[in-house]
């Protein structure tokens, strides 16, 4: 049985390999016009309001309808600091007056769906909307724009964003793909609740209809402000909540491409059956998954208990492993792996719980456990009711902790009462939890680990963290950023109130036919379509 | 006269769980055209099952006729083919049931039950079996004929409905009714009436009558020969005047004598058949009533009785048939 | 004639239990078939730990998703755990969820309806009322809505099978239950002067056993449907707990063309267990009253 | 006793037979609703079952109690056992009126009226062990406390009613119809009772059974000096046990009488097209009878007819049967009639 | 029927007020996005989740009384329009699968009592019983799979059902090439339950009085099957498609998560693991009314093929 598998991970290997040759080799061929592209998406939409929204479910299919200020590189997603205009013009502008002034130049002639004028007003009364939205109106994150003071436009094609004080998190933030830019007219005449059920953008797409449950279609805007694209015709996002499904649609070429991603089995599976015709993109993803303890609950008010937690946990076996059944790959620090400031590997290897002795690790776990008399306690372990990643790698981390003498049992929830769970009722021992950011912004992101953020559910306290994040946000140079992420790191991992399992891995296994779509660190990037075009 | 039916050692048996019940055992009697014969006995004593087993009528599983020859009009019942025994039902010889609540169809109306018989067997349009169907309900005392035939059984009384199976069963006008039970479940008044109706019409048609019941009244009053079953077998026949006041079978002798009597005054004590009927699956060797017979000897356990002559017409199977009547005087 | 007239006798259905029993052998081979798929369930719950040949619950990752050879007959699943293994143990989640579930409920019922039937009047009409609005939502529906409020688990699942059983039962028994009210030996037992706790517990609830056992055993092959159901949704029993339903939830369903032991078996699994218990109420149905109908 | 005898002053008493009237009942209505409506029931309709019957039970006599299907002669046997309850009218025992007592109350009484079902098959609880049968009522009132001497007298009565003391570990299934009889019989005699219903107690059962039954029923009323109500539709049967006999009809009493002097003499035209058709089991007496068949059937004891419920079906019937209701009036010492007409 | 769809109502309501947890934590917090505590308690209000349960409740029925079901607590959209888009689909998949039900269950049914205890009995009860016993989603899944694979073997190129709705007025043969298969993996259950019922309600009709008095006339078996015992044998089958029909409404939910309908009973998944009880307390009570009206209807065709109830 084993040659079996060994021959399946050749042929995938070699697809892959045959694959992604295949993409670079045509990304120089010319760009063919025409056709509609079908893709499936996981989640439902709510409302088509970017600013208030915060899944992929909506980003999929609405954002190619809309323009941003700026977006990352759709050649270079992979870069999370390779930022290009969209409406606005020339580069993306660095900061002026200490890093707190930064003017953007819009371009002229760009126009809405609905034929009105787009200009830096629109603009203004977006990121008006988004930063400084009116008592009562929802904006979902108003709060990364803390740093922003004001925004002024002192022409129609210029807009000024003013910082109450300079920060890195400032140029990510504003790239994040839910700004969508909406017009001004639309939002004076029709209130901040109009964009919820209408749609009105300058994106590569012009809507055509929704229908709820099931697709939305698009067709090409002949006015699109980048020129020459888009090359699709239209495109058609169909609802498919099961992975299942959305495997077998593009193996039955229902739909060319799925857009979050799906675990190397499936890869496999689609490439042993169709050979050339799936090309396979893959990327670290900026999603962690982790793992709370809650501290105001005993044992778990003992460091030892959660430190042996996280000594019990084989990251490197399962990286090779639980990689093939689950969305999970990379063993990673509390920074995005592949960005500047995520710890190296030997770094790494010093942190509790990453050491490559695994055996070692576990009898240090255990006799911390008799130590704190909680050798063999039984535990709940709260889990999302979701298969990818969270089933999986809780099932796998039940499996980790019995290994050490513990007995989790495993309490799977749907998401509105998982969530209660964690922010509200704190009825849990151990808890799933998880990071999951658009733009790889890691100062912004790692706020995660402070005992004091709104999204950190262990119950923990540690001023020192805040004292440490609080030099984090002044430092200036990115070597001095990485020395001072090292101690936060260290000193989060020692308080261990949430301990990092395994990073996810993005593997876009899609038809070969699709061209110009290169897979980005985030599900939620690069989702505009207007490179796109399908080699048919 | 000739013999309309002659059935000739007639056995069926039921093949059940608890074992192979011998429900009519050997049997065999007459009717000759226009008579009424009835057959007489007790619970489980196989008289409907004879009944029955004329026309065939046996549900397999799990009763079958195993033996025996039943002629009517000159042909076998029991060689016929399942097409050809068809052609009897119904047509010559008919049947009226015990249970006129569920004899007829719920969700049929009156008409089509009535007027589908004819169709099928005299090959009547619609509009003749509509006509015949009236003279028919008139001619069985129902009113309204008309409005009748449009109606479900649920709308009649129970004894308009056996009314409404006489008509059924006079309907091809057969050569020979076999009622089995056919008051049983009505009311004495009722009783009355349809027994009446019954003998009028078949009288009036020329009908043969089996009528089969364990009500001794009715024999006494309606039937010409009667033939008393015990235990799946014929124990005695005769006309009723021979059955009633000379019997000759101690069975024949004590059901009459556990019969209260309306006519004759209170106060005299009945004098029953002890012990209880036997059990079909697991009979002895011997005569079946042996166990509850006053007047039985060694032989009774030893061989089955066949039926003999106690006079013209009258027979009684019992080894000590030539004795009884001393005893019967002695007892 | 009765006793020929109709095949069934009142007097077969009276029979002590071992002589029905070989009866049913004897005259119903498909229902012996289930009762044997029953006995082995049966069999497999009690001595799981003996025959199977793994831990059901731990990973073995260097046997992950292995097809069927000649040390995991039935091959493995994504976490390298012997699915033979897991099915043998997911006999005992089925079964103990099954029977829990068909038992509790099917009990439920039983005195609900004998109680509504023998005391007839308002509370009566109150029960049938609460018995119409149950079981007006579909099975499924209720037990989403049942698992939604409580939280998935192994236990809330049961709850959540167990609570539409109730009127099912209740309704079936209660139609019997006023049959037997009529019956005159529950007026023998009146004119006696018994209390209604003997009239229904000693007179009536035992003459109920009929239609109480065959609702029982449909109402596990049922359960176990269900609780596959639920599983299948992701809001059943959870890992690492092995479950049938669960087996093929998941994983299963997207590894199914590479790995297709993975969903096949389990789902065999379920079938040839309900269709077990199925046979075997239908021949305890032929055998105790064939004139109940199954709702 | 001096109460009850006042009470059946009202009614001329026929003591011809046996002792003093021990039950009365005075005006009896059962009338059972029909109802429509999910959860406030609407009555819409009265089926009267029981429409104002009086008759005196004497100690020790037999009284029959003839009718068709329906007539409600089973009715009245249910109310006095009270397991209906009833909807007007008197049923006085012992001094005391049932229709008055509470369930408790009633306890006491229950030992002393029992009852015998037409169906021997449904009358016994097909779980139960005969044994248990029989014991249970004496254990509930507590009659006998010690195990040991209640399987006696368990034994006793199964002998006393003819059967063998083993069928005692027999279910009801392993026993014949007329074995199922007695033993409803030994339960009815369990507690000891004055009064025993006979609900239609030998119609089930084969002429030989019956005549058994019948037997048994009149040696027990010798040996304890019971009180029998005897419900059936059987003429015969009831001529043959009954001291005096009374004939319903439609929910009411057409006629009382002695039981020689009713059947020698019927005087109500029902009573009359009863007796007329009931056939004798003898072909010479038969040959000799005139079949006068009554015309007609039974109506709907939900709307029976006004004035003389019989009126429809009457061969003497006047215009004024079909407005007044005939008094239930005696016709010679101890023989009562509702009709105008004789 | 109103005091039951009251008391459905009554039960629903509270039933998911008791569920911890509510749309908002999912749909602002559920991606793993940084969200502001504010921004949630904001989206309450919105929604009317803040009000006492009582008001909610209140709302929730005279809702009824001006025909405002309520808006998704999800898209915000009306629930009468977000069940309009889906109705169609479960119903035409639900009437598909009666059809296949009926089509096989009667005649099979028919056969297997008439040929009682011979081998082609015992086949189609075998059939049948594994239809009741094969979990519906797991043969969706087998069919599904069967097709991709066996299409790619025989054709070269996978082909599966499409999973995007038309509906049927538009593109049938799209339309059927997509709804047939939930239909035969749902049929083949309600087939089975039908077949039983037929099967065990003519043996108890040909046992009746009545058909042997249609043998006694001498009418052939053929007659007496379709005339005599067949009609009375349709009122149990009938009563028992009937509330297969009524659960098929409701049971679709497993099927249409394995053929990615866009019916009900996704919507139903879907609003449960959302928490989105203005959707979801309309689709339970959608549901229980299509029982009723299914029962109502059912009644109707009752009272028409029995005569007993017509007058009765």
């Amino acid at each position: 049985m084993k040659k079996s598998i060994f021959k399946m991970f050749v042929m995938a290997t070699a697809g892959l390999v045959f694959a992604l040759t295949g993409v670079l080799s045509a990304s120089a061929a010319t760009p063919k016009r025409g056709g509609i592209l079908n893709f499936v998406v996981g989640s439902k939409i709510p409302s088509y309001d970017g600013h208030i929204e915060s899944t992929f479910g909506m980003i999929h299919p609405i954002r190619p309808f809309y323009s941003l200020l700026f977006r990352v590189n759709p050649d270079n997603p992979a870069d999370p600091t390779d930022f290009l205009c969209d409406v606005c013009e020339g580069s993306v502008p660095a900061g002026a007056k200490g890093g707190t002034e930064y003017t953007f130049k819009i371009r002229k002639g760009l126009q809405f769906h609905n034929g009105a004028p787009l200009n830096a007003h629109d603009v203004k009364a977006t990121f008006d909307k988004i930063v400084f939205p009116p008592e009562g109106v929802p904006s979902n994150r108003k709060a990364m724009f803390r740093m922003v003071d004001s925004i002024v436009v002192p022409d129609d094609h210029t807009i000024v964003f003013t910082l109450k004080f300079p920060s890195g998190a400032f140029i990510p933030a504003m790239g994040m793909p839910f700004n969508f830019i909406y017009s001004k007219k639309d939002l004076d005449d029709n209130g901040y609740d109009w964009h919820k059920k209408n749609i009105n953008g300058s994106g590569a797409f012009i809507f055509v209809e929704h229908v709820a449950g099931s697709h939305v279609s698009g067709k090409r805007n002949p006015n699109y402000h980048h020129e020459g694209k888009p090359y699709l015709d239209g495109f058609k996002a169909i609802s498919a909540p099961k992975m299942s499904i959305r495997l077998q649609a593009i193996r039955g070429d229902r739909a060319a491409i799925e857009f979050r991603g799906f675990p190397p089995k499936a890869r496999d599976d689609l490439v042993n059956a169709l050979g050339d015709k799936i090309t396979v993109q893959e990327s670290d993803w900026n999603c962690a998954l982790m793992f709370t303890a809650n501290v105001r609950r005993k044992p778990f008010d003992d460091p030892r208990v959660r430190r042996a937690l996280t000594l019990a946990v084989d990251r490197y076996e399962a990286s090779q492993y639980l990689a093939n059944i689950a969305i999970v790959k990379t063993v990673g620090g509390i920074v995005f792996p592949s960005h500047p400031l995520a710890a190296t590997a030997a770094e790494l290897e010093a942190m509790p719980g990453f050491s490559k002795d695994i055996e070692a690790s576990r009898a240090e776990a255990r006799a911390l456990l008799k130590e704190a008399g909680a050798d063999g306690i039984e535990f709940d372990f709260n889990n999302r009711g979701v298969d990818q990643p969270y089933k999986v790698v809780g099932t796998w981390l039940v499996d980790q902790w019995r290994q050490v003498g513990l007995k989790p049992i495993q309490r799977v929830q749907p998401s509105p009462q998982f969530y209660a769970t964690l922010r509200k009722k704190h009825d849990f021992d151990v808890s799933v939890d998880f990071n999951c950011q658009s733009i790889v912004n890691p100062i912004a992101d790692v706020t995660k680990f402070l005992c004091s953020a709104g999204n950190h559910y262990s119950g923990c306290e540690n001023p020192k963290l805040d004292e440490i994040y609080g030099r984090l946000l002044r430092a200036e140079s990115q070597d001095q950023q990485r020395v001072i992420m090292r101690e936060f790191e260290s000193e989060a991992f020692d308080t261990g109130g949430t301990a990092l399992t395994l990073w996810w891995y993005k593997i876009n296994p899609h038809r070969s036919y699709v061209k110009g779509w290169k897979i980005a660190p985030s599900h939620y990037l690069n989702q505009s379509l207007d490179q796109i075009w399908l080699d048919k | 006269m000739a013999k309309l039916l002659e059935v000739k050692n007639l056995t069926t048996q039921f093949f059940t769980s608890a074992g192979t019940v011998q429900a009519v055992d050997d049997v065999s009697f007459d009717v000759d055209e226009g008579e009424t014969v009835a057959v007489v006995g007790e619970s489980g004593c196989g008289k409907s099952v004879s009944a029955l087993s004329i026309l065939r009528l046996i549900p397999w599983p799990p009763g079958k006729i195993v033996g025996g020859s039943i002629h009517f009009a000159g042909r076998d019942l029991l060689a016929l083919s399942d097409n050809e025994i068809r052609t009897v039902r119904g047509r010559e010889i008919s049947m009226v049931f015990q249970e006129p609540m569920t004899s007829l169809n719920p969700v049929l109306s009156i008409g089509l039950q009535l007027t589908e018989t004819m169709e099928h067997h005299l090959g009547f349009s619609n509009d003749q079996a509509h006509q015949r169907a009236v003279e028919l309900l008139t001619m069985v005392g129902i009113s309204e004929p008309e409005r009748r035939l449009s109606q479900y059984p649920h709308h009649l009384s129970g004894g308009m409905r056996q009314r409404v199976m006489i008509a059924l069963a006079l309907s091809c006008e057969p050569k020979l009714i076999i009622a089995d039970e056919p008051t049983t479940a009505l009311d004495v008044t009722i009783q009355a009436q349809i027994l009446e109706l019954m003998k009028d019409l078949t009288k009036q048609m020329g009908v043969a009558l089996i009528v089969i019941t364990h009500n001794l009244g009715v024999v006494a009053r309606y039937a010409d020969r009667v033939n008393v079953m015990y235990a799946g077998k014929m124990i005695e026949m005769g006309n009723a005047r021979q059955i009633y006041h000379d019997p000759h079978h101690p069975y024949t002798l004590g059901l009459l004598a556990s019969v209260p009597r309306m006519d004759q005054p209170r106060g005299n004590r009945l004098i029953p058949i002890e012990g209880q009927p036997p059990d079909l699956t697991h009979l002895d060797t011997g005569c079946a009533f042996r166990p509850r017979c006053r007047f039985a000897v060694d032989q009774c356990a030893v061989e089955i009785p066949s039926l003999q002559a106690v006079e013209d017409e009258h027979t009684a199977a019992c080894w000590r048939v030539s004795e009884i009547s001393e005893l019967k005087v002695a007892s | 004639m009765a006793a020929i007239d109709q095949t069934i006798d009142i007097g077969d259905l009276q029979k002590p239990w071992y002589a029905r029993l070989f009866e049913m052998v004897r005259h119903q081979p498909l229902g012996s078939a289930g009762a044997l798929v029953v006995l082995l369930m049966v069999l497999a719950t009690i001595f799981a730990n003996f025959i199977s040949p793994y831990d059901p619950e731990a990973a073995s990752w260097k046997h992950q998703l292995s097809p069927p050879d000649a040390n995991f007959w039935l091959g493995t699943d994504a976490f390298g755990r012997d699915i033979l293994t897991r099915i043998i143990f997911g006999a005992r989640t089925a079964l103990f969820v099954g029977f829990t579930a068909a038992f509790v409920g099917a009990t439920s019922g039983l005195v609900l309806g004998v109680a509504s039937a023998y005391f007839g009047g308002r509370f009566d009409i109150i029960v049938q009322r609460l018995v119409d609005i149950v079981m007006a939502f579909p099975l499924i529906v209720l037990a989403l809505a049942v698992v939604a409020t409580l939280g998935a688990g192994t236990v809330n699942v049961i709850i959540a099978i167990t609570i539409p059983f109730i009127p099912q039962c209740a309704r079936v028994v209660r139609s019997s239950a006023l049959a037997i009210r009529e019956i005159p030996y529950v007026d023998a037992a009146r004119a006696l002067g018994f209390g209604h706790f003997r009239i229904i517990m000693r007179h009536m609830v035992p003459n109920v056993m009929a239609p109480y056992l065959i609702m029982l055993t449909t109402f596990v092959g049922q359960a176990i449907l269900l609780e596959a159901s639920l599983s299948y949704l992701g809001m059943g029993v959870q890992e690492p707990t092995p479950a049938w339903g669960l087996m093929l939830q998941g994983g299963a369903e997207e590894f199914a063309e590479s790995a297709p032991w993975v969903p096949i078996f389990p789902g065999l699994a379920i079938t040839l267990a309900v269709f077990g218990f199925n046979l075997f109420g239908d021949a305890l149905r032929d055998v105790l009253d064939p004139r109940l109908r199954s709702r | 006793m001096t109460d009850t005898q006042q009470t059946s002053s009202a009614l001329p008493a026929d003591r011809s037979v046996a002792g003093d009237s021990f039950l009365q009942i005075r005006n009896l209505k059962m009338h059972f609703p029909v109802t429509e409506g999910a959860i406030v029931q609407r009555v819409i309709a009265q089926v009267k079952a029981v429409d104002g019957i009086s008759f005196d039970l004497l100690k020790g006599e037999t009284l029959g109690l003839v009718g068709e299907s329906g007539c409600g002669k089973t009715t009245v046997g249910r109310c006095i056992l009270q397991l209906e309850r009833v909807t007007e009218g008197e049923i006085v025992f012992d001094g005391q009126d049932l229709t008055q007592l509470t369930q408790k109350e009633l306890v006491p009484v229950r030992e002393k009226i029992q009852v015998i079902f037409q169906d021997p098959y449904s009358s016994l609880n097909p779980r139960m062990k005969i044994g248990d049968m029989l014991e249970e009522p004496m254990k509930v009132h507590g009659i006998i406390t010690d195990a040991a001497k209640r399987k006696e007298r368990m034994r006793e009565l199964l002998s006393v009613c003819g059967l063998d003391p083993k069928f005692a570990d027999r279910y009801p299934h392993e026993m014949s119809g007329g074995q199922r009889q007695r033993v409803g019989i030994a339960r009815a005699l369990a507690l000891d009772p004055e009064f025993i219903i006979c609900d239609e107690a030998v119609s089930a059962l084969d002429v030989s059974i019956q005549a058994q039954v019948i037997n048994l029923l009149e040696d027990l009323r010798e040996k304890f000096d019971l009180t029998y109500l005897f419900i059936a539709h059987d003429l015969s049967v009831v001529r043959h046990i009954s001291n005096r006999v009374a004939v319903m009809y439609l929910g009411n009493l057409v006629e009382l009488a002695d039981g020689d002097e009713l059947f020698n003499n019927p005087t109500h035209p029902y009573t009359r097209a009863l007796l007329d058709a009931v056939p004798i089991p003898d072909p010479v007496v038969e040959e000799d009878r005139e079949h006068k068949v009554i015309k007609g059937e039974v109506p709907s004891p939900m709307n029976p007819p006004s004035g003389c419920v019989f009126h429809p079906r009457c061969p003497l019937a006047v215009d004024s049967c079909r407005t007044s209701v005939p008094e239930f009036r005696e016709l010679t010492s101890g023989h009562r009639v509702a009709c105008t007409e004789v | 029927m109103l005091p039951t769809l009251v008391g459905a109502a009554i039960l629903v309501f509270f039933l998911l007020r008791a569920i911890p947890g509510d749309v908002c934590e999912v749909r602002l917090a559920g991606s793993g996005l940084y969200v502001d505590e504010a921004e949630i308690e904001l989206c309450r209000e919105k929604l009317g989740l803040a009000k006492p349960l009582i008001a909610q409740f209140f709302d929730f029925i005279t809702g009824y009384f001006t025909w405002d079901l309520g808006d998704s607590m999800w898209t915000g959209k009306p629930v009468t329009e977000e069940i309009g888009i889906r109705f169609p689909l479960s119903l035409q998949v639900a009437i598909m699968a009666t059809v296949v039900a009926v089509v096989f269950a009667i005649p099979l049914g028919a056969i297997s009592a008439i040929k009682q205890d011979t081998w082609i009995d015992y086949a189609v009860r075998t059939f049948s019983i594994a239809g009741i016993a094969m979990p519906s989603f797991w043969l969706g899944i087998l069919i599904i799979l069967g097709l991709l694979i066996g299409t790619q073997h025989f054709f070269g190129t996978p082909w599966m059902p499409p999973i995007d709705y038309v509906p049927l007025y538009e593109d049938p043969l799209r339309n059927l090439s997509q709804l047939i298969w939930p239909a035969v993996a749902t049929g083949y259950r309600y087939s089975a339950v039908a077949t039983r019922m037929t099967r065990s309600a003519l043996l108890e009709v040909l046992r009746e009085d009545y058909i042997r008095t249609a043998r006694a006339k001498g009418m052939i078996e053929k007659i007496i099957i379709n005339r005599h015992a067949l009609k009375n044998s349709m009122l149990p089958v009938l009563t028992i498609i009937g509330i297969e029909f009524a659960f098929l409404m409701g049971g679709l939910v497993v099927t249409e998560q394995v053929f990615n309908l866009n019916g009900i009973g996704k919507l139903f998944v879907e609003s449960v693991q959302a928490q989105d009880f203005a959707m979801t307390q309309q689709l339970v009570m959608l549901v229980v009314l299509i029982a009723l009206l299914t029962n109502f209807v059912v009644d109707l065709i009752y009272a028409w093929l029995d005569p007993r109830i017509r007058y009765g």
